[in-house]
């Protein structure tokens, strides 16, 4: 029982991983949240879902990621730099381009919920009294390498020190000749292909709708905040813990609140660390 | 008689003893320079009177009574004002009304005060204030204007107008001086003698050594969060500690001088 | 004085609309008005204090089920209004305790948490509100439409002239503003930075629970989808669009994003609406950046 | 004496026409608005539901069924979302001024719509919310059509236990007006039917991940797990239970949607031998008047919408509603107070089985067809039942 309750936790975390640190690392290097990234994390299923048949599974995800790079050059262009100062215009921005990205979807793939087949689904191995299927522990696989090889790109990466350095400071680091707007679009292009990543991967174990990943960037929210903010390993850690207490919580507590279960964690959290578990720098001094 | 009196007040971030042991004490009327090299701990000492940050150690007494417990707002309340290195206004309002949000201390600080705040701002009781205020720092004729569209030096006035505007009785000026024109800054000394002459006693935080010893009867010296002087600017001017304090070469003096000692 | 004329002006054919409009255009009108009171309690809280909250449905959703299921049990619908407002109120106090504390968007966030929180509770809450299935037949009693938009109209205006009173001419509105703009500026004028944040949450949710009230009152029924966190993004929308200092500019743009999707509605019946909704939003936010309420505030100037 | 014999003389003139069997339409046109989720995640169903509507108004005008009245069908978009379907209404009521109103497919949406019709006095019939007594109730202007929760979970309960042998049962339903309702009385039933309810889940209804809940029924070895999702989630919830390799014999309360579930999973429906109630099925049990309404909406959707459909109990509860509809016109003309009197004691044999409503308005399911379906291997239906 333990096993399942411990994989299952393991594929949601994946899951709101991918799109937590997306939205991370858009908030540290823009101060800016991205409502938009659910729907991100829809068009990431839907475009691996209709590539699937040309490209195979992986060629699949490669398309997802490539188209969503694009769509992380719009939105910078359309959400995120004509609101550079005021962030709560840029909050609203992201809210009308995910009406406006999930309407497009409506119109392009129908509303019907549609199923994503791939071979690995069928397939599935025993563990325990419960059998997993292939698809699930791909999903926590690949999950886990495409963040470690974010978080390589961050650490050892000359642009991941870029944008640490904007995330830090960010009038010192153009002052130091960084281009603040074109590592903002980068960021944004990385956070999308995160959610495309997200979609493709967890689109095989669910189904895909256009009206998907509201529940995965709300989830990623309470990652973030549990991660802090603008912090790419907390981040990962706050997502691991998300997923884990929704899925124990959903067997011993009751899974019709499970939502509130996380959330309710995320206030008691805020409740006691006003800035998350691991605080960012004070960025107020007197 | 003194209205404010600090006794062994220290203060820690972390490793880094940023106050140890400063004493002083300040008479009414009286305008006391509090002086030493950047990073000397000055804003420090300047928030932990204003309660922004809470001390570690020893006691601060203003008018009698430890005030050690309360929270900044409550320290405005008791009638302690101040302004800021970096000028803080609401740069969207007019000067009139930066100033009579000064006010708020006055208000809340008697149960009378929250029936005040719904009236107008333009009753006969705030205006009364807030004009009083401007025209004893000489910003009259800009009372309607965008604190935005201020050159820089007079925003420095409004600030003091609206610490002034509640009639303090501690006012600490945190390096007000800074990037005034010549005019401003006589401007400023005239103010801050008639701030002193009627009864409020005020602590100048400040660089500008000729001013402070313009104005200030006694100066406080700090040099890394330690106490090193405290007496006439005069006095201060050939106090060795001072000196080495000030001209940072201590290291070179020291040396030199024990060699010179033998 | 002339704005002033204008601005009669304006509101005599406001009243006057009903005359002209079928009962379809003053419901959609009516639900506008109770709408824009929601966004007055974030142009109240947002607009004033700078505070963020994404959990204002939650407070709609506890005014309008309060109503709701005690009206069914016999309380008079105005007691019965009062103690939604005060429930409200007092949720938003308690989550005032903690949010008043926390910056930008982990307050965002975090009352997003509290939102979602409520809608659960509503859904789950089987045998007061009956969940899903919804509160059916509020015994309110059918007041006709016009009575009820020349109340909603006569409401919304008096509390956007107290809300322009405060913000102009009251030495309140300077204080609200000091701790929007600079909170430790604020604390050294001797203002309760903490108590300000409290009483504009305590305050802006018992708007939104009038807010809720009134719709219960009004549509007498209730499902707690009607609450869920997308709405609290829709208010929240309202009050950016509108200019989130101006309680006029969100009167006005609740009007605007909730008759103009509606009278899109002959462009067909999917997507198109929305779509249109969504880009409305976007160019006001690239065109106007201080929303409808700037736009307003440029002219009078 | 005389008045008298004058109100008679009126009577039998206006009775007249309809004894004539004028032309359809010689007494002018009904309007008539019918709500259905048009946009939203259930638009799939709304969509052929419109064109059963359509067909069924067409039959009505040309074989004059409305006692001389022609039906004018007027369509809302309700989404099956409650604030959309209260606006959609009124503005039916109000700008298109239909006389009677039909729909919604959400009883959350029926909750409102039901809301509107009594206070603006125009009657409504309520085609697809099973729900309990929402017309009930919502006031004397509401009827409903389709079979209430409670009859349907009382005719499942009692074919169970004839069908599957089982002591404990596992209930698993989302948190919907669909799934708390089949809860409460399923519960209920088995208690009384001395089976041990030995897991019972409530599942947030936006979680569409099921395995930590699959996960547990090995657990606590039920017999028999009945299980009530919306159609989407069902799919979503057959395919991990599934995955996981459980052989626990399932029942689904839910009928399924048309090709998306038959296609998506019927080869994993099949290999658990997925056993689900419907209130229509096609397949050649059918009965001829059901064979002749299949036909016809089927090569329809393909004219119209280019996509190939299995006709489902949907479309016919809206396609009995029209006739429904027509047939109290007939009887009570289209004013409210006649037509409402006319429901009321309606005795009809229409594609879906026999109707009649009982003293809550709601309508007695005696008449009305109800099967048990088995997903073969091959991921084809048989009906058991």
């Amino acid at each position: 029982m333990f096993g399942q309750i411990l994989i299952n936790g393991l594929v949601l975390s994946g899951g709101y991983a991918l799109v937590a640190v997306g939205l991370t690392l858009t908030f540290g290097v823009m101060r800016m949240v991205n409502f938009a990234e659910g729907q991100s994390v829809m068009i990431g299923a839907f475009i691996a879902y209709t590539t699937v048949p040309y490209f195979g599974y992986v060629g699949a995800i490669a398309a997802a990621m490539a188209v969503n790079a694009v769509l992380g050059v719009i939105l910078e262009r359309t959400a995120f730099r004509p609101f550079r100062g005021v962030e709560l215009n840029g909050l609203i921005a992201s809210m009308g381009m995910s009406i406006v990205l999930v309407n497009v979807a409506e119109l392009v793939w129908g509303t019907t919920p549609r199923p994503f087949e791939t071979i690995y689904n069928e397939t599935s191995v025993n563990f325990g009294t419960v059998g997993i299927s292939v698809q699930r522990l791909i999903c926590v696989a690949a999950s886990a390498a495409i963040l470690l090889g974010l978080w390589w790109l961050v650490q050892y990466t000359s642009l991941g020190r870029k944008f640490r350095a904007v995330s830090e400071d960010h009038e010192t680091a153009s002052a130091m000749g960084i281009d603040v707007n074109q590592v903002s679009r980068l960021a944004l292009v990385i956070g999308s292909m995160m959610a495309a990543s997200a979609g493709a991967l967890s689109g095989p174990v669910n189904m895909i709708a256009p009206d998907m990943g509201r529940t995965e960037m709300l989830n990623a929210f309470a990652a973030i905040i549990l991660g802090g903010f603008g912090n790419v390993n907390g981040t990962i850690l706050g997502a691991l813990l998300i997923g884990m207490i929704q899925s124990i919580g959903a067997v011993y507590i009751s899974n019709a609140y499970s939502s509130s279960i996380s959330f309710g964690l995320l206030v008691l959290t805020l409740v006691f660390f006003p800035r998350g578990l691991v605080p960012e720098r004070v960025d107020e001094n007197v | 008689m003194s209205v404010l009196e600090l006794s062994g007040v220290s203060k820690r971030f972390g490793g880094l003893q940023a106050l140890s042991g400063i004493s002083l004490s300040i008479a009414p009327s009286e305008v006391l320079g509090l002086i030493g090299p950047n990073g000397a701990g000055k804003s420090t000492l300047v928030s932990c009177i204003t309660g922004v940050l809470r001390i570690d150690g020893g006691v601060i007494r203003f008018e009698h009574r430890d005030i050690q417990r309360l929270s900044p707002h409550q320290r405005a309340r008791r009638g302690i004002a101040r302004t800021f290195q970096k000028v803080r206004l609401a740069d969207q309002l007019t000067v009139y009304e930066n100033v009579a949000a000064g006010l708020a201390s006055r208000w809340f600080s008697r149960a009378s005060g929250w029936s005040s705040v719904f009236r107008p701002l333009s009753a006969k009781s705030v205006g009364q204030a807030v004009n009083r205020a401007l025209e004893q720092v000489g910003l009259g004729d800009v009372s309607g204007t965008v604190v935005k569209s201020l050159p820089f030096g007079r925003r420095h006035f409004v600030e003091i107008a609206r610490a002034m505007v509640s009639e303090p009785r501690l006012l600490l000026l945190d390096e007000p001086a800074t990037g005034l024109t010549e005019t401003e800054r006589e401007r400023l000394a005239m103010l801050v003698k008639e701030i002193g002459a009627s009864g409020c006693a005020v602590i100048l935080v400040e660089h500008d050594l000729e001013l402070v010893g313009y104005l200030c009867q006694r100066v406080t010296v700090i040099n890394q969060g330690r106490h090193i002087f405290t007496g006439t600017p005069a006095a201060a001017q050939s106090d060795r500690e001072v000196i080495r304090a000030y001209l940072g070469m201590n290291q070179l003096i020291s040396e030199g001088a024990d060699d010179a000692r033998g | 004085m002339s704005s002033r004329i204008l601005l009669i002006a304006a509101f005599a054919v406001l009243a006057a609309l009903p005359l002209i409009f079928g009962t379809f255009w003053i419901n959609m009108v009516i639900n506008a008005l109770i709408f824009s009171l929601a966004v007055f309690s974030i142009n109240l809280l947002t607009g004033f204090t700078g505070l963020l909250s994404f959990g204002q449905a939650g407070f709609v959703g506890i005014g309008a089920y309060t109503l709701g299921v005690l009206t069914k049990q016999g309380t008079p619908p105005l007691f019965a209004g009062l103690y939604g407002v005060l429930l409200a109120m007092l949720c938003g106090f308690l989550l005032g305790l903690p949010a008043a504390r926390l910056k930008g968007h982990y307050l965002a966030i975090g009352t997003l948490g509290f939102g979602i929180l409520i809608y659960q509770l509503l859904t789950n809450s089987v045998d007061i509100t009956r969940g899903p299935m919804g509160l059916i037949g509020i015994p309110t009693g059918v007041i006709d439409k016009q009575t009820w938009y020349l109340v909603m109209l006569a409401v919304c205006l008096t509390l956007l002239a107290a809300l322009a009173y405060i913000d102009r001419y009251s030495a309140l509105g300077v204080i609200l503003k000091m701790v929007r703009h600079d909170e430790i500026a604020a604390q050294a004028s001797g203002i309760n930075v903490f108590a300000v944040k409290l009483i504009a949450f305590t305050v802006s949710a018992g708007f939104a629970g009038l807010s809720g009230a009134l719709f219960a009152a009004y549509a007498r029924f209730l499902t707690p989808d009607l609450f869920n966190e997308q709405e609290s993004f829709r208010y929240m929308m309202m009050a950016v669009v509108g200019g989130i200092g101006s309680p006029l500019g969100g009167f006005v743009a609740s009007l605007v994003l909730t008759i103009i999707p509606e009278g899109l509605r002959a462009l067909g019946e999917d997507n198109y609406r929305l779509l249109v909704y969504g880009t409305m939003v976007l160019f006001v936010l690239w065109f106007l950046p201080a929303g409808i309420g700037g736009l307003i505030e440029r002219q009078r100037r | 004496m005389k008045s008298h014999l004058a109100a008679i003389a009126g009577a039998l003139l206006l009775a007249a026409p309809s004894i004539a069997f004028a032309q359809a339409g010689s007494k002018g046109s009904v309007k008539v608005g019918v709500l259905l989720p048009l946009t939203g995640n259930t638009a799939w169903a709304g969509k052929t539901n419109r064109i059963a509507a359509a067909i069924a108004a067409e039959e009505v005008n040309a074989q004059d069924l409305a006692g001389g009245y022609k039906i004018e069908l007027v369509v809302g978009d309700s989404q099956c979302e409650p604030r959309a379907a209260h606006d959609q209404a009124e503005r039916l009521i109000s700008q298109e001024k239909v006389q009677l109103l039909i729909g919604e497919w959400c009883s959350s949406a029926s909750v409102a719509v039901a809301q509107v019709a009594n206070d603006e006095k125009v009657p409504l019939l309520i085609n697809i919310s099973t729900a309990d007594q929402i017309a009930g109730d919502s006031g004397p202007y509401a009827f409903q059509s389709s079979m209430q929760n409670r009859y349907s979970q009382e005719r499942e309960a009692a074919l169970l236990q004839k069908d599957f042998k089982f002591e404990s049962v596992a209930i698993i339903v989302e948190n919907n007006d669909f799934g708390l309702t089949f809860r409460k009385n399923m519960v209920a039933l088995m208690q009384k039917a001395g089976k041990k309810v030995v897991l019972d889940v409530t599942q947030d209804r936006n979680d569409t991940n099921w395995y930590a809940t699959i996960t547990r029924i090995p657990a606590s070895k039920p017999d028999l797990v009945i299980v009530s999702i919306s159609a989407v989630q069902a799919a979503n919830f057959v395919k991990q239970y599934a995955e996981a390799g459980i052989t626990t014999p399932l029942f689904s309360d839910y009928p399924p949607p048309p090709r998306i579930f038959e296609r998506q999973v019927g080869a994993q429906a099949g290999k658990i031998g997925l056993v689900r109630a419907a209130f229509f099925v096609k397949s050649d049990t059918n009965t001829p008047a059901q064979k002749e309404f299949v036909a016809k909406l089927e090569g329809r959707v393909q004219k119209e919408l280019n996509e190939a459909h299995d006709v489902t109990y949907w479309d016919v509860a809206t396609y009995d509603a029209v006739r429904l509809v027509a047939d109290a016109i007939k009887r009570g003309g289209p004013q409210a107070a006649g037509y409402l009197k006319a429901m009321a004691v309606t005795k009809i044999d229409l594609v879906l089985g026999h109707y009649e409503f009982d003293e809550q308005r709601g309508s007695r399911p005696e008449g009305l067809n109800f099967v048990f379906i088995r997903t073969k291997p091959d991921g084809s239906i048989e009906v058991v039942e």
